[in-house]
């Protein structure tokens, strides 16, 4: 019954959590090894770089460490041909062939760039790639990103990094509606409600990055984020009340004492 | 040649096999683009590098 | 340091749980039980009813038996005097002075009369309560009764039983701010980011009746709140990050290779 | 008398006690306003109540 | 018909504009009388200070060269007997017993005390004063003071000078619709859409000042507040369309050539 | 200066009213002819249908008697394909090359497709037509839009029919900084201040319909609009005040009598 | 041929001309497609009609 | 006396109306407290000022 837990699954993959970490902006190795653990998640990203011979690395050592699952993202990409190349370069890296795809259109706004997006994302799906798109929250794409192949949409809820929280539920909730793969929601997330009220539009999942990494304390904040998406997927199965315009006694009027 | 941005020399006939393993500390979670196009590992010994060469030796950063 | 948990106190009395359950709208003893269960809950209201000979009672048994505290409440009350008996009524019942003072002002919003409900505070602070005033979100009454000595302060964050959410976050916001007394959210919650919400904006505890037991799963949506009251308290301690109006980079610009 | 609302009539001399006996299984969460005034546990046996009183018999009831 | 525009009246004095001027913050007697001029107003409040001997003065002279009605008020009472004596020296100065009653209740908030206004209110109307009380958004409250024989009742958007417009907009409409005495939405209005709005609620006037006098440009600030304030109040009679979750076409589908 | 008014003039032509009138769901010509002179509209839209030898016709002959402009739309067309022979025949009955272009992804949402969106505007432009396409709020998308040559961009509030008003006000503050063009918000608009606050946001005009034409009173809300987009848009330019989290005093504090 | 979506039978020869004088009360505000292209107006009395041609006239009506 | 919370001495009998015209370019709106109490205009002239008594002169201010 839709009202019983389900499990994550993306490609065919189940997944521990439906909490997804971003760790950009994440302060050191030991911090992200504290986030990973208080996030309780199993999937977390990272961006495509050169090789500093100077740097330790070591961020795919604490991921496979904590059995955490390699997402590589595309961000910094312009065009299709740049994410492509990336994700294609991600894969002989990483040895997988998962790809949270960013194409974005502006260094101002990140959002994305629908059209390059589409692109990029027809092209990874023909040639095997896993596809999580970071998209806008516009209903009609992300249902163009699904018929494409892709494997889940991420429609974001306010630019990156900007912690304004989901600034149209009403696109969310007609996206989480109206696709058939998990809808994940991306960015924008400021604080632990921001990822309940994700949940309880109908989303499958919430990454989160910057509103753990830059908090002031991480890994307290990734406990809550944990917590978080547990109450508002869990709200949205146990069946919400209505809302109503005037008020509804919560005690009963029968057997009032006439005092 | 020039490797992740920045103008290189290598011995003539270096491979990308050479050039990983004098950039990098382990070819372990590594990838290599060379004029745009990536170089599978399994390929890294048997390409010759050439002094044209545009090489880029990527790996995983704190992202996203 | 302010950013550690601190224990929920009221009138020297520290409670396991920040989520105060309200009982209203229960369906049977054997779904309250599942839901105090579910909820973690260590104080749940009552209200002060006419006995009825045929009825089972057993309400306050079920609360007993699970350990959690009895909270009597007034509601029903349209002025001082008939709080201020149903109050010396419920002590003498159940053995508590804590009372949950209600004194509304009409029966289609169910909203707090501020004058009588004053009033009705400051005899019932003389006579050795533990008053819990709920209130509406007006800042100045709120210090008011703390003035009065009150235990506690509950403000309404939408008329009781809308599930219309935290209308007014910068009222709720500005009394936590202004409170030296435990701010304990009550009314209009409808779903689990609600709560979450009410803690990060200063709450020490939240109360929720009919989001829960007119839930289609009431333990369930109990769970749901149990987590998001603990998810906006912890994610209150970690320190969000600030808004920005522009998107900021959660993958690094530095290092991105030229494809 | 007026008991919870409704006429009732009760055998002369009759207290509080005898009322909440017969009204309640259990006096356990009890309560008796006797004439819009509290009439405490302990006063109950030695409380007499006269055909005019007006008396409310209350315990728990969900709420709230 | 309820639709049919109708006169503004208070206590029996039809008003020609629904928008009410703030004085405050004007910065010059020239300012005001292009302000004045260009709201159409015909009620401005003012304020009872000490005489300045050095000052100017002029205000009243403004108001009564532009036939401008004058609305003592109360301001910087927080006391029911300052604001029934401050009352009375304004009935005494400016032979008017009409008065904007504010009894507020802290320095920081500046938001209204409950208990003072309700006193101060009674006090007034019964010595004859014509009382326009400035209160919070609790719609009780509001109905007590029209009870107490308010003549007008004036709720808050949002704390005086804040410009956050109105905070709960949920408050406001069941003012309106429980008061029968006109409503004048005073106080938070930060721009023109925040007055339409308030007249789309089901207020009768609007009261600005801040938003008028420090805005950049004053004059032109007003007439944008005339307006809108007009604009909500056509829009309310002209009765607006449905809120739909999906879309309705407004081209029609029949017809619709195959190409 | 930028806070002086100016005209408002696409592709050249200076438009006498900032309200684009769409004429669907009009009940009769008289009630559109009524609607024009109320609203002071000077541009107004029309579908491309097959002629019905039955009907009388006769809107544009309305329109043209009020010297109100023709903007046929391409509302119906799910491709660019459609897209570009609709707007050709418009161009071939109505001689104008102006055309709201409209490319929807759907018909329970009527949300524009950006890809197929932005392939028509291309051709469309190439083609020499003045295009005004309807689009999301998609920064990126609309700044694509206006690189491609669209004359002015047309981003919508809500999906069309709904009057759910400007769900993402962030969004279309962006797009009003970032394009040259001038932006017209379209769709979604449900009463006048949806339309002022349009206006303050950045917007050069607004285009509505349904919340006029199917509006109780269709001529009545035509004036509300008007004068809800004057207002606004003298709001903008006005410069309003900051936003503050508490209260400034809009009475003097110095001079307060000691009473 | 098929006209605004029903069939429909021309005389032998017959012009868009014809069929737009025929179908419409004026011509004003009217347009022509043939087979998914657009007949300008000046070609209306030189373009015949085939049985196989898919008409569209159209015409503005209230919408957008 | 106190006059607008400033000390301030007059000339012994000195009635409220002499306080006003030395207090004021004018006595168009203008009110006056005396020990919190009202003087209605009527009675400046016959109301005489004590040394212990506190006086408010008020009048108009841009406000509200």
């Amino acid at each position: 019954m839709a009202d019983d837990p389900t499990d994550f699954v993306i490609a065919g993959k189940t997944l521990r959590s439906r909490l997804v970490l971003g760790t950009g902006g994440i302060s050191s190795t030991e911090v992200l090894g504290a986030v990973i653990e208080a996030s309780g998640s199993s999937l977390a990203t990272v961006a495509v770089r050169r090789v500093d011979p100077a740097a330790s690395g070591g961020i795919l050592e604490v991921l496979r460490t904590h059995g955490v699952g390699v997402l590589p993202n595309t961000a910094g990409c312009y065009t299709a041909t740049e994410a492509v190349l990336t994700a294609k370069l991600a894969r002989e890296a990483f040895d997988t062939d998962w790809v949270k795809l960013e194409v974005i259109g502006d260094e101002d706004t990140l959002l994305p760039d629908a059209v390059e997006l589409l692109d990029a994302a027809e092209q990874l799906c023909d040639q095997g790639f896993v596809v999580l798109p970071y998209t806008n929250d516009d209903p009609v794409l992300a249902r163009r990103l699904e018929q494409a192949g892709c494997a889940a949409v991420m429609p974001l809820g306010a630019p990156i990094g900007t912690g304004l929280g989901i600034r149209n539920p009403h696109n969310i909730a007609l996206i989480a509606q109206r696709c058939s793969v998990p809808v994940v929601l991306d960015a924008g997330i400021g604080t632990a409600s921001d990822a309940a009220l994700a949940m309880e539009l109908g989303c499958a999942g919430v990454m989160v990055a910057t509103a753990i990494t830059r908090a002031r304390q991480p890994a307290r904040m990734a406990g809550a984020f944990r917590h978080a998406v547990d109450a508002g997927y869990q709200a949205r199965l146990a069946g919400r009340i209505p809302r109503r315009y005037l008020a509804q006694a919560s005690s009963p009027v029968e057997g009032t004492p006439d005092l | 040649m020039v490797v992740n941005g920045a103008p290189r020399t290598l011995a003539p006939g270096a491979t990308v096999s050479d050039l990983v393993s004098l950039w990098c500390p382990s070819p372990d979670g590594i990838a290599v683009a060379r004029n745009r196009e990536v170089v599978p590992r399994s390929e890294w010994p048997s390409t010759p590098l050439s002094p044209r060469d545009v090489v880029e030796i990527v790996t995983a950063a704190a992202g996203g």
